[in-house]
């Protein structure tokens, strides 16, 4: 049955992907399995500079999740374009460039970067990252900022943009609407929500940061809720994120009305939990005889 | 080349408090050299605990050996495990000892758990016609697992900080008394341990080479939770850059 | 060592107290352990009339998780104070009454009623249940809602008003504060995020709300970040709740500056949990020699 | 009186397709009747999955067993368990099956993996001398676990949707066809099962009792989650009102 899904004016050639973060520039994973079979992968987090990222500890575990304080640390956008992309382009890769920087002026200014190369499907506008002090997810938790550097980025590009939403936005409805509203062509929900641990021993915080983004299984329920509530919202697609592991768990986000999925911590526990996800939705739509585009919203025509 | 596999325990022996050897019967098992690690977790783990664990190859092969030391919910799991219960194993990662330098005498200085990728290290001098010295330390002598095994391969010295075993105190005691021109060290264990060796080797400018520990999540290099701070002021990141290193290169007194 | 606490004007024997709605009337729990040793018990949401509830399925597991939308089913507190009280006083149980109504007349009514009782060591406002339809939750996403109606039940009645927190106010601290300021004793924080599972098989939501509660394991680090961050901004004391289920949970909420903490979902998989922990704080203060009070906050100090 | 328990698993024999016996070592179990149900998990489970799986008893006794059929996650995992594996066993829970009205016979219905508390009832009738007739259904003949056991303690009579063994059909054929004024019905399997079960019942006025299944946190009425409508359009709590029940209090057409 066919597998590709439309995103906006982009066309996937399945609905799953990997999320920002998780993937690293995605080459790393060609060892395990080919990584140009997926929807698209998204890449680390790219600043106009590069950043050095948070300092240790940055990582913790929590019940059947994780907290991860990264700070963001990546090779700047200058040296994705010039050693990290023409290898993913090589390997058929398909490409979404998850960005981030605390002005419209330097999200404007990576977009426009990323605007030379081709072979980048999307943007993916990181407006919710937890644990850098400055800006970014300030602009995640409010609509018209949200709007604004959306139609300032869309100006800047003819690539599509996407935006990343943060669980933490007083009304994550109202920011992906403004941001629907002023172009963009897809939602990406959502982001970690913070969270913490503290160590008995040291009687301190376990991660130098004090907090960081919680992802993981535990972390499903509330994405799903937020993916649910989105798609009975918006008119653009959405793109789900959120302890995502298996094809069931993949099924559920796209049955609540997301029209793809990204899987994120499920791969630093099988590093190929997306090639599994990816081939799980295959066989399930051969044994119901649905188009990957059938199975989205299902469950929402049995709302109450 | 790294590769992800499932295999089931073959055996399970405990060598002292806390301190089991893990055996995989993994026919599949890619080559590792001493010094690389691999993650691994249970299948029965299901979402909890959620991450795969560093663990050093003991020994490599088709039978791959890890020594596990209770410390958490994760190796409380391993160290109850029976056999037949199936790992994924994800290996071999990291970077392996490097070469010793032509003609030097290496000394290995291992504290507790830090043993494993030593003796691991001390087995290739072997095979290469090279006695190693290995200079082991633990608070007792309940914390020197596998110094049996040492003594019959290497030229083992042992320190206790209770004096229950050996020389009384830290291996960096008899170390100091070793170093000259023509030794290198190769050192795994707590931290405390291996900053005070690498700055004994700075200071008689001897080379060090040192296995680091940090917390992981992946293990190959993507989600960049394991940073270390060089002293050139930039990280390296443990599991791709280590987790042996040059100890030259590591500020051992960024606080992390 | 001392193991009381001082909650505004009442005294706790010791800090572990049992979440409402996971602990029934506390009489329960009785065949299991001595309940009146634990610091208080917090009711099932009482209202001012009996509420059957929402219809099944109301329960749903999920990673290290659970939700509910139970619908504050409850026997309403004329039933409660005349069959469950004076049971609950007879076996020396300190009882919280957690309550709940949709607007502040009814709230008033029930602070009212139970004020003819003795033997309520205070009133737990739910102002954060996702699980009706009316109101409520409106309260606690609304500081000047929530202090005039903290205000209004504190006039009403002696006992002392603790405040119960939804997680998902737009901002918590602000709502905390404003309770702090219209005379509320206590804070007591988290209620459940709205979560969600869908049934794969039918193609719809597993709770025939649709969504419900989460609470358990996996909601601890985010409950944790939440009360560490509580602690900072407010004066009145912290009762942590959130996922806590062994002594070394109930610590980490203690050091990030909770001064009582509540066990909830751990009872349905140990109904013991409560007890466990209150032995577990009192061994860990034999073995540092700390009183209880001693533990609050302890890893506020490391902050950066 | 219910009592938490921690019990060593003492056998597990798998007896048909997903269908197996928990046997546990349990000399501090409390006394269960048949009807009456466990809360159960493997410590081992950690924080996943969270919740106790309610299963009801199969036999009572210092050795209490459970037949289990593989459904998700616990019950892949009690499906696995080894011997010696530690379970935490909360129990008895709910009401037990009302003692029969002297003379009738008992028509024991069962379904699937409803068969435990009937073969469990089974057992109490045939030690008051009674000897119940005993209706089992499924959809072919690997859905009937416990018949052979059945056979030897009471009138079975089969059915099989597709015909593999027994009648072709289901259980309300034979069942119409047994009805009188001096049999009373028992009755534990698949909703719709015991809806049509019940539906003949009320209007043949045959005494109908149901066990009752819904999901369950915590297994003694405190979390309220586990809510089956009465006629009387109020709700039961089935682990504490239940599980057995008076099939002609049900709202069998309760959108549940
Ligand atoms: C490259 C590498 C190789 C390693 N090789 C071995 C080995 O051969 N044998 C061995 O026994 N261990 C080894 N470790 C350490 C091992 O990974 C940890 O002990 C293990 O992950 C702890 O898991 P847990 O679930 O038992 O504890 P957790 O529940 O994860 O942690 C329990 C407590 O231990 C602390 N902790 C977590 N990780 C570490 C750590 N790395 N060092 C110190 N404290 C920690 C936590 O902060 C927590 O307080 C290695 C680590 C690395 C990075
Ligand atoms: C009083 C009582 C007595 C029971 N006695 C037995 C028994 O003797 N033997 C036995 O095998 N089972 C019995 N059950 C059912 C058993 O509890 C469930 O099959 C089990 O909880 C499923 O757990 P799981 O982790 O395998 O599946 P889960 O992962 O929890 O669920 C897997 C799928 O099955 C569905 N499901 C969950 N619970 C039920 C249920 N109760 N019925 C149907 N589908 C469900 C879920 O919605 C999900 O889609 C009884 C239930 C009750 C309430
Ligand atoms: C280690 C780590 C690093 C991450 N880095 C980024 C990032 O750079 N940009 C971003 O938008 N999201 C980042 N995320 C968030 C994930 O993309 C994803 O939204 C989140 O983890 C929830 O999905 P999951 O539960 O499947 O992991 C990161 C997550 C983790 C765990
Ligand atoms: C089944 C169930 C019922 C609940 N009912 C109530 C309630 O009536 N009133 C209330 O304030 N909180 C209620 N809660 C929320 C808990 O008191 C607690 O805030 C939440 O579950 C988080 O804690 P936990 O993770 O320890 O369970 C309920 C929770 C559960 C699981
Ligand atoms: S453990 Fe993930 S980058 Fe090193
Ligand atoms: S299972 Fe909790 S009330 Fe019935």
């Amino acid at each position: 049955m066919k597998q590709s899904i439309t995103i906006g004016s982009a066309e996937l050639s399945n609905p799953v992907l990997t999320a920002s973060g998780t993937f690293g520039y995605g080459l790393e994973f060609q060892e395990f399995f080919d990584v140009g079979r997926l929807g698209a992968i998204c890449t680390k987090g790219l600043s106009l500079e590069p950043r050095l990222g948070n300092r240790p500890t940055r990582i913790a575990e929590t019940p059947a999740g994780m907290l991860n304080a990264i700070g963001l640390a990546n090779v700047g956008v200058e040296a994705f374009c010039t050693e990290k992309l023409p290898k993913l382009q090589d390997q058929g890769v398909t490409v979404v460039a998850n960005i981030f920087a605390s002005t419209t002026k330097d999200f404007v200014a990576i977009a426009e970067r990323l605007a030379r190369e081709s072979g980048v499907l999307a943007l993916e506008l990181n407006v919710s990252c937890p644990n850098v002090s400055e800006g970014g997810i300030e602009f995640g938790k409010n609509p018209n900022m949200c709007a604004e550097l959306t139609a300032a980025t869309k100006a800047a590009t003819d690539t599509p943009i996407w935006v990343k939403m943060s669980p933490e936005a007083p009304s994550i409805i109202a920011v992906a609407q403004a941001c629907e509203d002023a172009g963009a062509e897809a939602i990406t929900a959502i982001n970690t929500i913070r969270g913490m641990r503290i160590d008995i021993a040291k009687r301190q915080p376990v991660l130098a940061r004090g907090m960081g983004g919680f992802s993981g299984p535990s972390l499903k329920p509330v994405a799903l809720r937020i993916v649910y509530e989105l798609a009975a919202s918006i008119g653009i697609p959405i793109i789900a994120i959120g302890g995502i592991s298996t094809t069931e768990d993949a099924l559920e986000f796209l049955f609540a009305g997301a029209s793809a999925i990204q899987v994120g911590t499920a791969s630093f526990i099988d590093p190929l939990a997306a090639h599994h996800v990816r081939v799980g939705i295959e066989n399930y739509c051969e044994a119901h005889q649905l188009n990957a585009s059938d199975l989205i919203g299902l469950a929402q025509a049995a709302k109450k | 080349m790294k590769k992800l596999i499932t295999a089931p325990l073959l055996d399970r022996e405990e060598i002292g408090a806390g301190y089991h050897v893990l055996t995989f019967d993994a026919p599949d098992s890619p080559a590792a050299a001493p010094g690389q690690f691999l993650m691994m977790r249970a299948t029965s783990w299901g979402d909890a605990p959620l991450l795969p664990r560093p663990m050093s190859y003991l020994s490599g092969g088709d039978k791959p050996q890890v020594l596990i030391k209770v410390i958490g919910e994760g190796t409380a799991r391993m160290a109850t495990a029976q056999p037949g219960e199936e790992y994924s194993l994800l290996g071999p990662l990291g970077k392996t000892w490097p070469e010793s330098t032509l003609g030097k005498t290496p000394i290995l200085v291992a504290g507790g758990v830090g043993v494993a990728p030593l003796v691991f290290l001390a087995r290739r001098f072997q095979a290469q016609g090279v006695q190693p010295v290995v200079l082991y330390g633990g608070r007792t002598d309940q914390d020197l697992p596998l110094s049996d095994l040492l003594d019959s391969i290497a030229d083992l010295h042992v320190t206790t900080e209770d004096g229950s075993r050996g020389d009384k105190g830290r291996v960096t005691g008899p170390l100091m008394s070793m170093l000259n021109d023509s030794v290198e060290i190769f050192t795994c264990g707590p931290d405390r341990m291996m900053a005070a060796v690498a700055t004994i080797a700075q200071e008689r400018q001897v080379p060090c080479q040192a296995s680091l520990e940090a917390p992981m999540a992946c293990g190959f290099g993507v989600c960049l939770g394991c940073p270390v701070m060089k002293t050139s002021g930039e990280y390296l990141y443990t599991c791709v850059d280590g987790p042996c290193v040059n100890a030259a290169d590591i500020d051992w007194n960024a606080d992390q």
